[in-house]
């Protein structure tokens, strides 16, 4: 039940967040490209809460999920996209760019496909090193069509890096539906046929993606090589605050929308998770995310004079 | 007619579609998104999806798969999402595009135009706000096109796909949204020389693109002041027009080259290099480039307008060279 | 009998003029970086003797063999090579860059994986004008592990473009095993996995090339989609003239020499094809060679007035 | 001690490795074939394929491997066969190595080092000549690096592996097989500063890497003629230390750019600019470019040495200089 009540406050948390930045979006506080995870909570939760301090994270454009699922404050996830001093990338990122050394979360990156090769070279020291470490490298359907999900999956499953590939298939790339995206049919299937153990899992159902996590991640740290899940999930948001979903029916987002993955986790719960339990979750909830605007809102801008800090390394002797 | 510069641009592909049977459009999300920044909205429904082709996410592939296509006959427009990701096909736009018709020893052209978005404003961040068309302006074999307007933005297609060269085009991602009138029979433009903007006899502003308006921003605040600044736009990036900034800089005396790209070994140094080497002796000041502060782009928007060239730094510059330090 | 003697006069124009490159280059007459196709003829030989005129080839750095049996006149070859104005290619190309617009040779790549996009957008072409040509594109195993190889077969295989892929197998990426380049050990299901047929074939075999060209060839006209041919093959010399084979045993190359496609097919082709009919056709093959290095030597250079010619179209009005 | 360019590139590897256990080298063909141009060799044998790594042929997956590394603790020696394949790594360089420093607001630092080849002048013809170091010091982030002497290919890399943020290191092909004398306790050299290689009064010729022989030739040439000219060697080419060669100019009044890139938009352009804007005054004359011609750098001999500079080419742009027309 612990173990419940931690993946469905994850996935609150997450949520609520998202749905907040809409709103912050709309009222101009937040600005730049917004990418929200909502729908999509289980990847985010579920994988990560099978990772150790110590194992490292890269993610995509979309990435506040995974961020906060992965313990980075939310207090500077919020101030990042305010774009304030406090953010966890001191405002220079931005939504795109979550960064945060201290819980190895290696970032937000905006070229689809773009972390896989840097998730491989993380992987790659952990080798050198000797340590049983994962690197969890998400990104979604559509970066598997970009000739670097090929060349890392190669070389990951040649030199058995111990990456654990979360591809977030939630059927759009952008507009650009599964099919018109990919020739074959099964990306997991596609995977493994570069000599990985890849599977398929039901992205909407937290505890399944959990449970996958765990396996992977043992066998990776076992030394089994590299993992790949596919992981079935939805956005039931637009791709970004730009875009008008010309290209999916409503009926669709819908159906999507009964699987919702923080509702099947309470009715896994029931009934000893009661509505009252829920009620204190979201407001518990609702009081960090409100703390966490507010202290973005009060926090101070980087001065301007600082705006070439951090190009080169400020180098102390 | 009351236009946008991404109506025009649209109406620019339509207008060719309808020309020429061999003209298609190819990139992510051109169809059923209507593309990234809505140019070529509703044209799948006009023309199809033979001719609007969305592409799965892999521009090395599509981007060569244009050059293919050009070089057994037809007239591809391919859609690159913005210069960021480009990159990412360089190598085929270099070595395949740019070199096929030499290597060939001249049997293999490439008629093949490539739009892509470029520049920085909009809280994107470091990833999304490149201004790289000066490393395309760098590539012989290349014609790099950047309209400003919206006769360029309408007109620059068409003469694009009639070069029997690859032709790049540069569409500033401030500038969709930038609308005025544009003549009911606006069409195609000379695609080969700069042009004034604005007349002036104090000092020449030579820039392109999105920093056109700020440029002429600063130099509507410089006349206030009594300066009267020519402002030129470059137009095509590639081969450079260097005869109309030449001839300004000859009568005005004073050179300010504005360009959104990092500073050092960007297309402003080019310019810079040209008025040293062809009219070193009608300056009676050093030139002076405004140009991105060297850094990725921030996302903060107090930090990204630091940034940037604005018509105050545009202006200052300007100021300096016409009257001293 | 036509049909073998026809297969045989081509892998030995191909082998001798190869061996006279060497010499060529030994003495100083062909310059730059030279790689033979020696060993590796019947795949040019079967492939392209599947092909209509119409059709298109693409080839790589390693292109002789591509080129001449393809149809491109010797002569222009050899004086490509040498530098000379009237090569294929003018001089500008020389050995890597092959060129002949009447042959439809769309040329000699030589950035590896660079020819791919290229021949699906030639294939791209036919499909919008509705021809049923095949557009043939070579390239190595090693090219196989860039990302352009998975781009592009995606590509294909959602488009349905007409490419005949031919992957020449033959073990090595310069110094690459290729064991230490993929992770799988079969390309040809790889391949599959993105929904297009392919199947290996005995690269040494030029009657089993042949065949499976002309099966790949007749579903890729009728409208099949893109075939892929893994053709396990091996050069018997050097990756190019710098390459000390520091990588590979000697024993293995003798090994490989013993299924010398040439033997091999002259073996099928006895008791009918005598030792005086094999020597005709080895002085008929070098009688073309000589000339064609006789012609090469006495032919002019391109003017160097003339060296910024073709950087763009010269537009005649 | 007797020794070659090679040589000495290899004896800094070998010298790194034992000096840093963080330290290892990757790319293609590095292992067991022992270089493309031979570098590496022996490495292998005496370091083991962990850390004398050979890597698929994915330039992209590999340099950004290197990447991780570098993030995660390592110091990466990645090595790309020449500057032609890199452009398939260069999003990685741009969008990771360089970026992710300031994106992450100082948190994530990229200590790595990547090497390649560079330059024409071997009949590889278009697809394997380029010069593109230029673009790369475009970048902000990046230190590179262009080592022209058996010291500098000596004495470079540890610096550079020292330095907290990627630093790229460029080899012309044409100097692997340069020998020379070099000091047994030859070691790092400071990778700030450019070097004056031949002082001289009469005209500054500033270049790099593969042209410094060309143009100390050239000076050789001059000086039998009665001008005396000073070379300097850039050795960094970003960030640029602009001090030595503005100094030199403000002294020689007269001053030529050589460069191997094609002209429009390379490197020399930024010299030229700068000389430009901050020694104007002290020219007697303008700034002139030697460069390579704007094409596909062709096969054919008499061709491709007539596309790149020369010494006759440099030495004529410097008497023209210093004499006038
Ligand atoms: C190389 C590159 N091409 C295009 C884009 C523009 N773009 C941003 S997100 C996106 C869709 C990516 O889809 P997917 O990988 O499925 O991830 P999702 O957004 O669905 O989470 C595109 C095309 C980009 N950022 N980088
Ligand atoms: C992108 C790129 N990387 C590296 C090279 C250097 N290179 C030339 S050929 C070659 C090996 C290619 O092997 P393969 O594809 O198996 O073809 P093969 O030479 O065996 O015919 C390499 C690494 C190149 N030309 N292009
Ligand atoms: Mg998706
Ligand atoms: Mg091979």
């Amino acid at each position: 039940m612990k173990e419940h009540l931690d993946l469905l406050r994850e996935m609150v948390r997450i949520r609520r967040f998202e749905e907040r930045c809409a709103e912050l979006y709309s009222s101009g506080q937040i600005r730049g490209f917004l990418h929200l995870y909502v729908g999509e909570e289980a990847v985010a939760a579920g994988v990560l809460s099978e990772l150790d301090p110590q194992d490292a994270v890269v993610s995509t454009y979309r990435d506040h999920g995974h961020a906060l699922a992965r313990g980075v404050p939310m207090d500077a996830v919020m101030a990042e996209m305010f774009g304030k001093a406090t953010g966890c990338s001191r405002g220079r990122g931005g939504s795109m760019h979550l960064f945060d050394a201290t819980h190895r979360f290696f970032g937000g990156n905006a070229i689809v496909g773009g972390g896989l090769p840097v998730a491989a070279g993380l992987a790659l020291a952990h080798v050198l090193r000797g340590e049983p470490r994962v690197v969890a490298c998400f990104f979604g359907e559509g970066a598997a069509a970009e000739g670097e999900f090929h060349e890392v999956l190669n070389l990951a499953a040649l030199w058995r890096l111990p990456v654990l590939f979360c591809c977030e298939n939630n059927l759009y790339a952008m507009g650009t539906a599964f099919a018109k995206e990919h020739a074959a049919g099964d990306l997991a299937l596609r995977a493994s046929s570069y000599g990985l153990a890849a599977w398929s899992v039901d992205g909407m159902d937290v505890l399944a993606v959990k449970e996958s996590a765990r396996r992977a991640t043992e066998s990776i740290r076992a030394g089994g090589g590299p993992c790949l899940l596919e992981l079935r999930t939805y956005r039931f948001r637009a791709h970004s605050m730009y875009d008008p979903e010309r290209y999916r029916d409503k009926a669709e987002v819908t159906q999507w929308r009964h699987l919702d993955p923080i509702d099947r986790l309470v009715e896994v719960m029931r009934p000893e998770f009661t509505d009252d339990d829920r009620a204190a979750l979201e407001s518990e909830v609702s009081v960090e995310i409100d703390q966490a605007v507010a202290t973005a809102d009060a926090a101070d801008l980087e001065p301007v004079a600082d705006l070439t800090r951090f190009v080169t390394s400020e180098v102390t002797t | 007619m009351k236009t946008t510069y991404r109506e025009a641009l649209r109406e620019a592909i339509r207008d060719a579609m309808n020309r020429d049977d061999r003209v298609f459009l190819m990139g992510e999300d051109v169809g059923s998104y209507g593309g990234c920044y809505a140019v070529s909205l509703g044209l799948l429904e006009e023309f199809g999806q033979e001719r609007i082709r969305d592409t799965p996410l892999s521009e090395s592939a599509f981007v060569g798969a244009g050059i293919g296509a050009a070089l057994n006959g037809m007239r591809p427009i391919v859609e690159i999402m913005t210069v960021n990701f480009s990159l990412l096909a360089l190598d085929q736009i270099l070595n395949n595009a740019a070199t096929l018709l030499h290597m060939s020893g001249g049997q293999f052209p490439v008629p093949l135009v490539i739009r892509m978005t470029t520049g920085a404003g909009r809280q994107l961040a470091a990833q999304h706000s490149h201004s790289l068309e000066g490393w395309y302006a760098h590539i012989p074999g290349l014609r790099v096109l950047a309209p400003a307007t919206l006769e360029d933005a309408r007109g620059m297609l068409w003469p694009a796909l009639c070069d029997p060269d690859p032709v790049l085009i540069f569409e500033h991602n401030a500038l969709y949204n930038l609308s005025g009138e544009l003549a009911d029979d606006a069409g195609p433009v000379d695609i080969t020389r700069a042009a004034v903007r604005r007349p002036g006899k104090d000092v020449t502003l030579i820039t392109y693109g999105g920093s056109l308006a700020k440029t002429l921003a600063a130099a509507d605040d410089l006349a206030a002041e009594g300066i009267d600044a020519e402002v030129i736009d470059l137009r095509t990036l590639r081969p450079l027009d260097a005869d109309t900034f030449l001839d300004s800089v000859r009568r005005t005396h004073h050179a300010v080259v504005v360009d959104e790209g990092w500073r050092s070994g960007s297309l402003s140094a080019e310019i810079a290099a040209r008025i040293a080497e062809e009219a070193l002796y009608d300056l009676d000041a050093p030139v002076r480039r405004v140009c991105s502060a060297e850094v990725p782009i921030p996302y903060a928007k107090h930090l990204e307008e630091a940034a940037l060239p604005q018509p105050g730094s545009i202006a200052a510059a300007a100021r300096e060279v016409v009257r001293g330090g």
